[in-house]
């Protein structure tokens, strides 16, 4: 397979997860609205709410600085850039070797460092809410998930995503306690870190419980469109993270030149994948209710001890 | 040549005599302090050709060998060196009237006794005659520290006085303990008394004899060196008197007294039944260091304050003597070398502080790096010299006296660095204090004379970094002779 | 003129330097001259050092007959040596030019200049020294000095106090390191490097010398719990010198450790290694919580050093675990992770501090609560602070990621050690190391959303201009240094390997060969990062999409009032505030770990005063350590202050009662 | 040396040790000073016994500047002293006269024991001699430590310098020993002087001590 192929993939997939994205967002709000017995908003509502946000005049706070216009920019591209590198359907791409798991979970800590930041430049109360809690969420979040990569990493013997996809999908991988674990934790994580309920409410504007939301209360028009696409973006990687971790069958290697069909089938799977977990995203949002901010820690604390024990664990059975 | 062994020695403890009686007599406060520096001067030139000249045989009275060489030029050279900060500081206080030229006239005569009393111990070849000369520098020392004739001048005077004569008296005891020890071996009469002959035969010496001995003549002569517990006279007498005799009890009476106990020391070593006297002075110098340097924190007075310290470099000396071996002994030899030059610099920039300030409280000193930066910082590093810091010459003592210790005694080791500690702690708190902050109090531009001052902070400077090859030398024969 | 004779003449210059300055007080010139002069001499040293890792020059040793008599007076000149001076060199170089222009700025420039270019010398030496007493020597005077340049602002009592427990704990150190000293040299006094290296040891002499430099530049470095003293002093220094401070001096206090540790002391029995492991991965938590407590601009930073201190201390006991059991490519790796990271903290801090000056010298305050809104008024140094933030919050693409990514790789070698104890805690030292890392992005969130984001809180932060232009240069160079060891990560393994090489006797694989400037420490199916992709990646993609949106959707821009879910308050006091900030963790962490208290004073019904809430937060180290200490010295000196005042019978009782134990003593030893 | 020579120095040695004894034993002022003069008569006739069986007449002089000066002139100053100031009649104590005499039993146990130890190498003159000086010694120190006044103390302080004359006059042939009386004569009559000079009448710290005793706190 030439570079030209390759880059072209890589494009592909590039292309994939931002279409993609708003689409899953729509999946999950959908099974939301049904399993509340509502009609709920038609499948490409996101679609439709972006460009109208992308057409509006951007409204700017008098004190907004600099940053605040480069942020969205930012966030959309760091987020972006590390979907792009999750392998969705193929493994192998072209710059898959750009960065390891490490380096994607810190590439969304840039986002999310930049988001931050963004909500304290206007100066106002609720944005230093959002900002602070979300650091302290982060703060929690992250840890873990770097304790999820450790377990992974160690069972794979990479942090390359594309290598430990593919090692995962063959055939001697049993099961492993430490894996289920970190799928535990890694929900949780993605839970977080995403602002889904029980920690953060996607839909909330009640000030007091606001997270996300609260931080980019003081976004309009184009910048607006690109925060929510990130966001959309991300959870779409989560749950693509998920999917090619714990459930890796089908994934093209494009090393071994698969062939077009296998891309295709594997594209076809990837979309399942993600309107499964949209769902199953959605039936667990709406069986359980927001936690208050505090309570938050213990939540992804659990993270942070399952991920640890996971590691734990695993030397445990490699021991033996 | 050794007629001018003889003339030189007769120089050392002649030439403060003389000028002692001449002081006495001499009216005029201008000539006396200047005839005060020129007979230390003269001292002092005598006692630095002893290191030209090559040394004959010690004679019935007189000795000059390695060991007291290192004492006679220390104490010659600080002893001129106090003198002519004597001069600055005293026009000062007959300016303002604390001492009246009578009184002025006594003092500098009991200068120059003070300084034969100490070249004459350090030069004698006779334990006795040691003995004497011992006792009448300190109690010349106790007419000089009551000189001020204040209450607590005369307590202080008094207190010195009874601890001292109590000190004395065992001293005495121990002598003549010696003696006895001596006699059945060399003899009855002057021989059994003469330290060469005692040295070369201490090994057929009664033990136990010479163990009682030490004990009486380590309580004796330990009282002058200021070792807890028998220090009690000396922070009152460095607070009470002038501050010239402070630099010079501090920086030459201890040393006597610490000389003599190293000759005996020296004796016990050379007997090999009797006691090892190291593990008692290693006990006395940990206890003198840490007791000292807790008692540093609670201090007022300025003077008080560096009396402290110099009971805890005491301490530390006799530790290091009393752990032996040529790396410590090298090192307490250094380190006794540096106190005397940077206690009594000290002493002569808190002179002239404590002049300005009218005052030697502590809390009446501040800010002295932004009134008086020169006095300011060369009290500063004065203070870091005695807290053992590097560039100065006490860091490389305490560097040989901690890694060669810890070695051998690991606990002990850990006890002189506690005790080093606390008394760092102490001393950089009153530091900050005097150096920092708003200046308080008379901001007068001082008029002091600071060349004894930076004459030996300069030397210390200078020993931290570079040691002359030939000192090296020296210093390590006296180590081997310490043994 | 072999390099350590050429830079021990810098060093004697930079050392004579500082007296040069007194007697040039009265020019006008002299300020200027004698930062521009110690900049360039620092940035000789640099280049000759940067000479050894890059050109490979050789090494060269020198003893010279000053110091110990029968010593001498060694020098060293070898890869560890170079690579730290070529660090001092960097930071030393940078800070003196950004003190061109600090320097004017300050009240009583003479407290300033007569030390700081002896401070630098006096770093050289240490870096330099190969026995132990000129190590010592110089390590002391380095404290002296620095302690000289802390009281710069002496009239403010806490400077004072932070003066005098820098010194105590300088003292300590030292003492601590004289001890290991003793040890290492027998007690026949072998004290130049060349015949300690060869010695023979026991583990468990070893081990006691390894917790004795613990003690020793652990002190220096700021390792929790013998931290106490660096967020007093380094903030209470003027900026400048708490660059130096935070961004070299700690370094030179690492370069003691690895030297010691290292290099005299050999590979040490693999039980010694956790304690360093779990020392530094705490000390980072602990110090960047901390951080995040801290109102103070240049405290935070202080206690963000703490942490970084711990980062890399961390990284060098995962090199001893590794080393230890013969794993020298893993153990390699982690100390390139090390080293790599003392680079990166010189860089990012030197740069936040040099900002924190900036900040100061505009609006005369260090307080947090009293800034805000600097990104208005001084555009360039808070864009140049901000770069200094995410490289600090080790955020790709920029070199604070780098070290940090590394260092888990480090980390993930565990498996190959054959030691359960370890192979359990390095992972879990891993996930504190995460957790520090995590909280340092909501520290430096918080610093740099609070100072210069927002809206102004007092009326000097709304004033404020930007500074002179040596400042921003100076801040400008690490700014760039910060991008370029980012995206360039290769280029900085590939300095280290020699230093790697000559201590551990393994080194990383050549990283300047590999396509797109990537890094891969073991091999590409492992793990590999190319920080310029990301970058590029980055770049290109927040362009494209700016550029699409602007082209085809809209780019129109309207001002308008804050929204603020329609309750604007004009007011920048409703605004977050650093407390405010800090609330969620120091309820989650605060409470538990650092002992924080929240009281709520409420008003009774109808009392018109406002209710208050006063928060604590007070280290507990400090706390429980060093108070109860303090306190118990004071105690007892003041009970044993009675002896001063006896009278003279009970003296002599004391004589007596020596001499009967004495006498008795010989009685029942005879 | 015939035995009988021995005997007599060993009853003069021993009657100074009893001397002393009696002199811990007085609680009146001039009593005590009347011991302490028949001391000074004792140690003369100790130290003339022994010039005339060492056959050192140098020892003549030192025997007679102890009665001349210690028998004679320093306990009529003292008694002057006493009267002229004013000084309690009663000797005060720190502890009850029986204990400080247990302690001096104690005292004597102990250096006689030390004292023994030393071998045959000296001769047994100077060794009862020495064993009964340290006795006087640490008895005259005792003295010192457990009385409160002045002169009472100035009284120990004269019995350890009599004890410290007469290991130096036993101690054969020791040079200096007349040096060595004087020098202490003149050392007392300092001491003397200074109690009367400074007025001190309880107690070596009695300078003024409620006064000095608030200045230390304050000021050291």
């Amino acid at each position: 397979m030439g570079l030209t192929l390759a880059v072209l993939i890589q494009g592909l997939q590039m292309l994939l997860v931002v279409a993609v994205a708003p689409m899953l967002v729509s999946v999950v709000r959908k099974v939301k609205s049904r399993l509340t017995r509502k009609q709920g908003a038609p499948l490409v509502q996101p679609y439709r709410d972006l460009i109208r946000l992308m057409r509006k005049d951007v409204v700017l706070a008098e004190n907004a600085s600099w940053l605040f216009r480069v942020v969205p920019y930012l966030v959309f591209a760091a987020t972006w850039v590390a979907a792009a590198l999750i392998p969705t359907f193929a493994t192998g791409l072209q710059f898959s070797w750009t960065a390891d798991l490490i380096a994607i979970v810190a590439l969304l800590g840039s986002a999310r460092f930049f988001l931050a930041l963004a909500g304290m430049d206007v100066g106002t109360s609720f944005g230093g809410i959002g900002s602070s809690r979300e650091m302290m969420i982060a703060s929690m979040a992250e840890p873990a998930m770097m304790l999820i990569v450790f377990s992974l990493a160690l069972i794979a013997g990479s942090t390359q995503l594309s290598t430990a996809v593919q090692f995962l999908a063959s055939p001697h991988v049993g099961l492993r306690v430490s894996l289920g674990m970190a799928l535990v934790a890694l929900v949780i994580v993605a839970l977080a870190e995403n602002a889904r309920i029980p920690v953060d409410n996607p839909t909330t504007h009640l000030e007091l419980t606001m997270v996300h939301e609260a931080m980019v209360l003081e976004y309009s028009g184009r910048h607006l469109a690109m925060i929510e696409l990130s966001s959309a973006l991300k959870l779409l990687l989560y749950i693509s993270l998920i999917g090619c971790i714990f459930v890796p069958w089908g994934i093209a290697d494009s090393d071994a030149n698969a062939s077009f069909a296998a891309y295709v089938v594997a594209v076809l799977l990837y979309l399942i994948k993600l309107s499964v977990g949209g769902v199953v995203l959605a039936v667990f949002e709406t069986s359980i209710a927001k936690m208050r901010v505090f309570r938050v820690p213990n939540f992804v604390g659990i993270a942070l001890m399952l991920a640890l024990l996971g590691t734990l664990l695993l030397f445990v059975s490699m021991s033996l | 040549m050794s007629g001018v062994l003889q003339n030189l020695v007769a120089i050392i403890i002649g030439v403060p005599i003389v000028s002692a009686g001449l002081l006495a007599l001499l009216p005029g406060y201008w000539l006396s302090a200047r005839l005060n520096i020129l007979a230390c001067l003269v001292t002092l030139l005598a006692a630095l050709s002893l290191l030209l000249t090559a040394r004959p045989p010690a004679g019935p009275y007189f000795l000059i060998d390695d060991l007291n060489i290192v004492f006679i030029v220390l104490n010659t050279f600080v002893g001129f060196s106090a003198a002519t900060f004597s001069a600055s500081y005293t026009n000062h206080e007959l300016a303002i009237g604390r001492l009246t030229p009578t009184y002025l006239r006594f003092y500098h005569a009991m200068y120059q006794v003070m300084m034969f009393g100490m070249n004459l111990a350090l030069v004698s070849n006779n334990i006795g005659l040691m003995w004497v000369a011992v006792e009448l520098a300190t109690l010349s020392t106790v007419l000089m520290v009551g000189i001020y004739r204040t209450h607590e001048a005369l307590e202080a005077a008094w207190k010195y006085f009874i601890l001292g004569s109590v000190g004395i008296a065992l001293a005495l005891f121990g002598t003549i303990l010696v003696y006895l020890a001596a006699q059945p071996v060399l003899g009855e009469g002057q021989g059994a008394m003469i330290w060469t002959s005692l040295l070369t035969q201490a090994n057929s010496f009664d033990p136990a004899l010479l163990n009682l001995a030490f004990v009486f003549l380590l309580l004796g002569y330990g009282t002058k060196v200021g070792l807890a517990p028998l220090h009690a006279w000396l922070p009152d007498a460095h607070a009470e008197g002038p501050t010239p005799i402070s630099a010079v009890l501090s920086g030459l009476l201890l040393n006597v007294a610490l000389y003599a106990v190293l000759r005996f020391k020296m004796l016990m070593t050379a007997n090999d039944r009797a006691l090892d006297p190291g593990p008692m002075m290693v006990v006395m110098g940990l206890l003198s260091l840490i007791f000292a340097a807790l008692m540093l924190y609670r201090r007022r007075d300025i003077k008080r304050l560096f009396a402290y310290s110099s009971i805890e470099h005491m301490g530390i000396i006799v530790f290091a003597f009393g752990m032996g071996g040529p790396l410590a002994n090298f090192a307490g030899l250094l380190h006794m070398v540096m106190h005397s030059l940077i206690k009594s610099s000290i002493f002569f920039s808190v002179g002239h502080i404590a002049q300005i300030k009218g005052s030697q409280q502590i809390s009446a000193i501040r800010g002295l790096t932004q009134s008086h930066p020169v006095l300011g910082w060369g009290l500063a590093s004065g203070v870091f010299a005695i807290a053992g810091m590097p560039p100065f010459g006490m860091f490389m003592s305490e560097f040989l006296i901690v890694t060669s210790t810890f070695e051998r005694q690991p606990i002990l080791a850990l006890l002189l660095v506690l005790g080093i500690l606390l008394a760092l702690g102490a001393l950089v708190l009153r530091l900050i204090g005097f150096i920092f902050g708003e200046p308080t109090g008379e901001l007068k531009p001082s008029e002091a004379y600071y060349v004894p001052l930076f004459l030996h902070m300069s030397l210390v400077l200078m020993a931290g970094i570079y040691l002359p090859g030939q000192m090296v030398v020296w210093f390590q024969t006296v180590a081997a002779l310490l043994g | 003129m072999s390099a350590v004779e050429f830079e021990l003449l810098v060093a004697a210059v930079l050392l004579v330097l500082g007296p040069v300055a007194v007697f040039l007080r009265r020019m006008s010139w002299v300020s200027s001259f004698i930062y521009a002069s110690s900049g360039g001499l620092c940035a000789l040293i640099a280049s000759v050092g940067a000479a050894r890792l890059v050109a490979r020059t050789g090494d060269s040793g020198l003893t010279l007959p000053l110091g110990l008599p029968w010593i001498g007076s060694h020098f060293q000149f070898d890869a560890l040596t170079a690579f730290f001076l070529v660090i001092l060199g960097i930071g030393g170089a940078v800070v003196s030019l950004y003190g061109i222009g600090y320097g004017r700025h300050e009240h009583d420039p003479m407290r300033v200049l007569a030390f700081y270019p002896s401070f630098l010398g006096a770093m050289t030496l240490v870096l330099l020294a190969a026995d132990a007493f000129t190590f010592l020597l110089s390590w002391e005077v380095m404290s002296l000095l620095s302690w000289a340049l802390v009281l710069t602002h002496h009239q403010e009592t806490n400077t004072r106090t932070a003066g005098y427990v820098y010194l105590v704990m300088a003292g300590f150190g030292t003492m601590a390191l004289l001890l290991a000293f003793g040890l290492l040299a027998g007690s026949d006094g072998h004290y130049a490097f060349d015949t300690m290296r060869g010695a023979v040891r026991s583990p468990t002499l070893a081990a006691v010398i390894l917790g004795l430099m613990l003690l020793g530049a652990g002190s220096k470095a700021g390792l929790v719990p013998l931290h106490v003293w660096l967020p007093l002093a380094h903030p209470a220094a003027p900026s400048h010198v708490s660059a130096l401070m935070s961004a070299v001096m700690t370094k030179v206090a690492i370069y003691g450790f690895i030297r010691v540790v290292f290099d005299l002391l050999g590979p040490s029995a693999w039980w010694a290694s956790p304690v360093v492991i779990l020392m530094g991965a705490l000390t980072a938590v602990f110090g960047i919580l901390l951080a995040m407590m801290e109102r103070d601009l240049k405290r935070a930073l202080a206690y963000s050093t703490i942490e970084n201190i711990g980062v890399i201390f961390a990284a060098l006991g995962l090199a001893m675990a590794f080393r230890a059991n013969g794993l020298t490519a893993a153990a390699a790796l982690a100390f390139t992770a090390a080293l790599f990271h003392v680079f990166n903290h010189m860089v990012f801090k030197s740069l936040l501090f040099m900002g924190a000056g900036s900040v100061l010298t505009a609006t005369g305050t260090r307080d947090l609560d009293q800034l805000g809104g600097l990104i208005h008024r001084m555009p360039i140094t808070s864009f140049l602070v901000l770069v200094g933030a995410v490289a600090i919050s080790a955020l790709p693409p920029l070199n604070g990621f780098a070290s940090e990514w590394l260092m888990f790789q480090a980390v993930l070698m565990s498996p190959a050690i054959p030691q359960d104890a370890l192979q359990l805690m390095i992972p879990a030292a891993g996930g504190l190391l995460a957790l520090a890392a995590a909280l340092a992005a909501a520290a430096f969130v918080r610093i740099y959303g609070i100072g210069f984001l927002g809206r102004a809180r007092s009326p000097a932060a709304q004033t404020a201009v930007d500074v002179d232009r040596f400042s921003l240069m100076a801040m400008g160079t690490m700014a760039v240094l910060c991008v370029l060891a980012g995206i360039l990560p290769g280029m900085v393994i590939d300095a280290i390997s020699p230093v790697a090489k000559a201590v551990l006797g393994g080194q990383l694989p050549l990283q300047t060969h590999e396509a797109w400037f990537m890094i891969v420490p073991i091999a590409e199916g492992r793990s590999s990062y190319s920080g310029m992709l990301v970058l590029l990646f980055i770049a290109v993609s927040a362009s494209g999409a700016a550029w699409a949106v602007h082209r085809f959707a809209s780019h129109r821009l309207r001002r308008a009032p804050a929204w603020d879910c329609g309750f604007p308050d004009p007011t920048p006091a409703t605004q977050y505030s650093a407390g405010g900030f800090a609330q969620p963790l120091r309820r989650v962490l605060g409470t538990n770990i650092l002992g924080a208290r929240e009281v709520v004073v409420m008003p009774e019904p109808g009392d018109p005063s406002p209710a208050r809430l006063t928060v604590t937060v007070d280290d507990p180290i400090w706390h429980n350590i060093y108070s109860p200490m303090g306190a118990v010295v004071i105690y007892v000196a003041t009970k044993m202050n009675g002896l001063q005042f006896l009278t003279i019978r009970r003296y002599l009782s004391l004589v007596f009662l020596l001499l009967i134990a004495l006498l008795v003593g010989l009685m029942l030893w005879a | 040396m015939g035995t009988l020579a021995f005997d007599i120095a060993h009853l003069l040695a021993g009657g100074l040790l009893l001397v002393s004894f009696m002199m811990i034993y007085q609680d009146r002022m001039f009593a005590l000073l009347h011991v302490f003069a028949f001391h000074a008569v004792v140690l003369s006739l100790s130290v003339a016994w022994q010039a005339y069986n060492q056959g050192a007449p140098h020892l003549y002089v030192t025997a007679a500047i102890a009665l001349v000066f210690k028998a004679a002139i320093i306990p009529i100053a003292l008694r002057r002293i006493v009267k002229q100031l004013g000084v309690h009649r009663e000797v005060e104590t720190v502890v009850g006269v029986g204990v400080t005499m247990l302690a001096g039993i104690g005292l004597s146990a102990l250096s006689i024991v030390l004292m023994l130890r030393v071998t045959a190498h000296a001769d047994a003159f100077a060794r009862e001699d020495l064993a009964f000086a340290l006795s006087v010694v640490l008895l005259g120190l005792l003295m010192m430590v457990t009385r409160r006044n002045a002169v009472s103390q100035v009284v120990g302080f004269m019995s350890l310098e009599n004890g410290l004359i007469l290991a130096a006059a036993g101690a054969k042939g020791m040079p200096l020993v007349v040096e060595i009386s004087v020098a202490f004569s003149v050392l007392i009559a300092f001491i003397v002087i200074g109690v009367f000079l400074f007025r001190i009448r309880e107690r070596f710290d009695s300078v003024d001590v409620t006064a000095i005793d608030d200045y230390r706190e304050v000021h050291r």
